[in-house]
């Protein structure tokens, strides 16, 4: 069965052709690989492909379909395609706006100041709380004018990455 | 003689430490936050208290608590590090009435040399050579605008308690002056609680090279050369190497004796480093003395060949320097790469998390100092400072060549770092050419961002490895008797019979 | 100029070259045998080829399939390392003859260096001391008494292709002389397939010192000075150190000058070592040469400040030596430990197996050259050295107390290992007063085989953890449902009526 | 519930008094500790005790209930002795022979040399068979005297560690 694996902007087909033990043939884009592929750590592969040998660490990303891969060289960020995250991906398609209106932590830290309160009109670029980590303070700002719906932290909470911290509502809509 | 020495501190530095109280056979005593009590400080120490919750005021800057932790010990020393209490003269005298030796500077020559405008005149005095600029702080706009003409612009305008590039304003044009001088004062207010600021020439495209100095308890002073540090990004170092790659051996001969004359001037003892910048012509001028052990020191150590901490506890014991200035030699060049967890990628942004992986390189001429192991947590409290790596080389190519060797075996992953970025710096050209200023980062910015292309292949063994994890990791989570059913109709057909059953 | 290397070894001797390499810029060939898939030579490598089963014959000692992997792969030189094929003369020659760099001397040196008889009267002839012996192989019984006779008591009869304590025989009373002739005749016979043997004087409790040397294609020969290696165990070296602590600078010349006249006699050519044997007088004798790399090359470069991987690969190119003699120095002291998979408490048996868990020293005068990782396999077949420490201190007492510092840094679970008894060497009187021979070992055996008492409340901690761990597991064994049922009670009914319906 | 654990030739009462997060209350022969104990690794925890650091790591033996403990200074066996472990000592109690007439390699290696055949009577301390690793051959003797009832390898066989290698039986019970 054939998938697409997304690697920065490309995205590739690939497909497993045979594997017994470490030998692996598979095809990217139509190119066969026959390759020596050893797991040598948690994560960590040593492939040897026409005698070159490369080494690539993988580590899960948030679903399972996620992944961060690094060479010697670079960083990826990879993307299994299947039949559900093409679904799920049509399905959202042009609803990309949707995550736009909440502010959310992009690193785990601790809030140092929430700069507007409930129900508040904010203009785009204003900006909306203050998140301190390693002694560093960044500020997070409205992408486009809106409303405070919601603020779910409060000043002095440790917040972890990706934690939603402010809900901004489309002013308009609730005007 | 110093029997146990209790480390005010964390992370690299606090290890780095015991190491050598270890080697000297001294008992070693941690202190450690909530955040902090699998650190590896912890860990490494005979012995460990607990002196409050992960916000640095309430645990490594409280000094009741690091007092009754030393106390209850019954340490006789307690080593500052860097950062949180080493520069604290309060501190360092609340050690001394506790009859607990403080290793670092008396009280006085902390807040001596803390005071920038007081430093300043100290070394004017001595006949150490100062940046252009007013004697003493400003006191009005007319008093500011009097001494701009007087030195002419570009000018600085800093905060005298400042460090870390806080209450600093540059000044180009003559109408930016108030507006500066207004946000200046105000920042320094925030920042340390005292709005006094003082005028320099801002020097243009300026070198920052410090001298590493020892001073003992019997009025010895050597000076162990130089570190370049001008590799910078928003004031922070980055990387450090040695010998500066811009010094002749005459300047670097009368930096030294300023150097040495600077530290007899703030009559001080243990190690401590004189801050200059330089300009392109070679002219250098005091900046400030950092009355501690530097982030930097390790490539001090390998080049001359001495364990500062270890000098230090010995000049904290009294006993008088273990060398002479005329038996110090620097040998090769060592570089000190300092690897963050930040994300270079999304503005340099901090980056906290739990390391699941790491590999440190190693061979010939590699030094990594750092604390953190598989499993550790890098908190959000603390500075994003995590590895250094120190390498040494017969020549400066060399040590080049070797550093970003050492660079492509570091591995670290969970958390993001700047590992890539350090390497990119080794291949600039302007670094390698030992041609760079404070301002090389910014210069060099786009050539720095730029990923090395890893090529075709191998972006399709990226592919293929995360494809075949993801695989593994499907077929796992099937329940076994699925894996029978997808691999083996006639399982498939006995499982159907069981079910009908 | 070279290119590409191909490193005809494994192991941590691999992965070292291959550092350097990379440094030069140079792209790296790897082989590997069957139980080498997933080494850490394979894995650093730019390349890597598959030359056969796991037993050393039909893989790193095939000449075949090296240097058609060398040619498949295009590389334009062979590192040999050192064991395997490195003073194999044949070899050399083979690569000779397909146009392949060998990085070591000529087949014509290996040879005469190899053959004790040849080496020992070619260093005679270049006033060389040599131990006082026989000047020829011994061709009969009545040979051997009489030669015996010349000499006296005790002496060694020796193999003359030997090495590694095969075909040695000490021979203390007259008769002793037949049997022991004829016992080293047919070990010889039996390791080497050549029964010539000689008699030389029985050195008693000897030091084993050698001298590193460089020689390049232009005649010039060099010096790096000495490494002591009379820490040994059964002939198996085990800790090394420079300077040796009991040479005198007068000694040291005159063994250095007679070092570089033994490598002029030997129309040397690369990096190799003089090995002499010395007595209590400091008189000292020719032993042998080693025309390759030594494992304990480490501590040389520490001291003397050079990389001598790269040295070498500089004189294959054909350029001439980067230091001249009258440069060089040793700075400060270097010792090394060897850290063997081997099983002290059961009489050092080997102790293959998979490393589950490893921390390395790290930190100021540390380095640690590898090759094992977490989960590598350590196989049966190849030697049972796994990592080497090597450490610096600016005087020996400082060296030795960081080298234990980091050895009880050091921990590696899941193969047995040595590195409490080299901790314990360290601690050991006679060590640590550098008065020691080639019997330190048995001499202090007792010492040596005791463990540091834990203490009491230790040995609480120790039952503790292994209880919880056991506690632990047992909870994770039992299914969720019955830990359900132990710790709560209405959970208990919940279940019990959903069992009912 | 309180069990018994024996470190080389000390065995321990043991009983786990509260449990909760890191603190441990805990009673070695009937001697209470107040304990700040935390896994830092697989395996590995840090104990402080009255601020005192302590770092062991355990390493699962060949059953459940054995590990092998290192401290920074030593290295212990640990057996964890419960009910079943009480019962099967007892039973085999008087029976340690039993194992003397197998010849087992305590460690990986390779056959070099079987020096005896099915059948033969050997002597104590007669050279059985040779095991080569790591460049290292060892002899492996007959404990005492019998007949050689099993042969389980042949020359050039790699063995693992435990692996049974030779069968000798009593020679006076069969003869």
């Amino acid at each position: 069965m054939p998938y697409e694996v997304k690697v920065n902007k490309r995205t590739a087909n690939v497909e497993l052709l045979s594997r017994e033990g470490h030998h692996v043939l598979i095809a990217v884009d139509g190119k066969e690989y026959n390759l020596d592929f050893e797991m040598v750590g948690k994560g960590k592969y040593s492939i040897l492909h026409n005698n070159k040998s490369f080494n690539v660490e993988v580590i899960p990303g948030h679903t399972i379909k996620q992944y961060v891969a690094h060479t010697s060289k670079s960083t990826f960020h990879v993307d299994i395609v299947d039949a559900e995250s093409k679904y799920l991906e049509n399905r959202f398609k042009g609803q990309e706006d949707e995550g736009e209106s909440t502010i959310v932590a992009p690193i785990p830290g601790r809030v140092v100041k929430i700069l507007v309160n409930k129900d508040e009109l904010v203009e785009a670029g204003q900006t909306i709380i203050i998140i301190s980590a390693m002694k560093m303070e960044s500020e997070f700002k409205a992408k486009k004018p809106g409303r405070i719906a919601d603020i779910k932290v409060v000043e002095g909470q440790t917040v972890d990455a990706r934690q939603v911290l402010v809900i901004i509502e489309d002013a308009i809509e609730h005007s | 003689m110093i029997k146990k020495i209790l480390v005010a501190n964390r992370g690299e530095i606090a290890v780095r430490i015991m190491r050598s109280c270890r080697e000297m056979g001294l008992k070693t005593v941690a202190v450690y936050s909530d955040a902090d009590r699998k650190a590896m400080h912890v860990i490494y120490a005979d012995e460990a208290y607990h002196i409050g919750a992960s916000p640095s005021v309430e645990s490594y800057l409280n000094i009741d608590k690091i007092l009754s932790a030393a106390i209850q010990s019954g340490a006789d020393a307690i080593h500052p590090g860097y950062g949180f209490l080493s520069e604290n003269a309060l501190f360092s005298d609340r050690c001394n009435q506790e009859g607990i030796i403080f290793i670092g500077p008396s009280a006085h020559a902390i807040s001596m040399m803390g005071d920038k405008i007081t430093a300043r005149n100290t070394m004017m005095a001595a006949g150490v050579p100062v940046v252009p600029g007013a004697v003493g702080k400003i006191e009005s706009d007319e008093d500011a605008i009097k001494t701009i003409r007087e030195i002419g612009l570009p000018v600085m305008i800093k905060a005298s308690a400042g460090g870390g590039g806080k209450g600093m304003r540059l000044v180009t044009q003559a109408k930016e002056i108030k507006g500066a001088l207004r946000a200046a004062r105000s920042e320094a207010a925030t920042a340390f609680g005292d709005d006094s600021v003082f005028i320099e020439k801002y020097i243009q495209s300026p070198h920052h090279i410090e001298f590493q100095i020892l001073a003992d308890k019997h009025g010895n002073v050597i000076h162990l050369f130089e570190r370049e540090c001008s590799v910078q990004r928003r004031h922070q170092k980055i990387i450090e190497e040695t010998p500066s790659p811009i010094l002749t051996s005459v300047k670097r001969y009368e930096m030294g004796q300023h150097a040495i004359a600077a530290t007899k001037a703030a009559n001080y003892e243990g190690a401590g480093t004189i801050e200059f910048i330089v300009d392109k012509d070679l002219n250098y001028y005091f900046l400030e003395m950092n009355t501690r052990l530097q982030v930097e020191h390790p490539i001090t150590e390998r080049v001359v060949g001495v364990d500062l901490v270890k000098e230090q506890i010995d000049i904290a014991n009294g006993k008088p320097l273990n060398f002479k200035q005329e038996n110090l030699r620097q040998n090769g060049h060592a570089i000190e790469c300092r690897v963050y967890a930040e994300d270079p990628d999304n503005s340099f942004m901090p980056a906290p998390g739990i390391v699941t992986h790491i590999s440190t390189p190693s061979g010939v001429g590699i030094r990594v100092d750092g604390y953190i192991y598989e499993g550790s947590e890098i908190p959000i409290y603390y500075d994003p400072l995590i590895a250094k790596l120190i390498v040494w080389g017969r020549t400066r190519a060399e040590t080049i060549e070797r550093t970003r060797r050492a660079l492509q075996e570091f591995r670290i992953t969970g958390v993001k770092n700047n590992l890539k970025f350090l390497e990119r710096i080794l291949l600039a050209d302007d670094f390698v050419n030992g041609n760079y200023t404070t301002h090389f980062i910014d210069q060099n910015k786009e050539f720095l961002m730029q990923e090395d292309h890893c090529g075709d292949s191998c972006e399709d063994m990226v592919i293929i490895t995360a494809f075949l994890e993801y695989l593994d990791k499907i077929e796992k989570a099937t329940p076994k008797g699925m894996t029978a059913l997808k691999n083996n109709w006639k399982d498939y057909s006995r499982v159907r019979s069981v079910l009908k059953l």
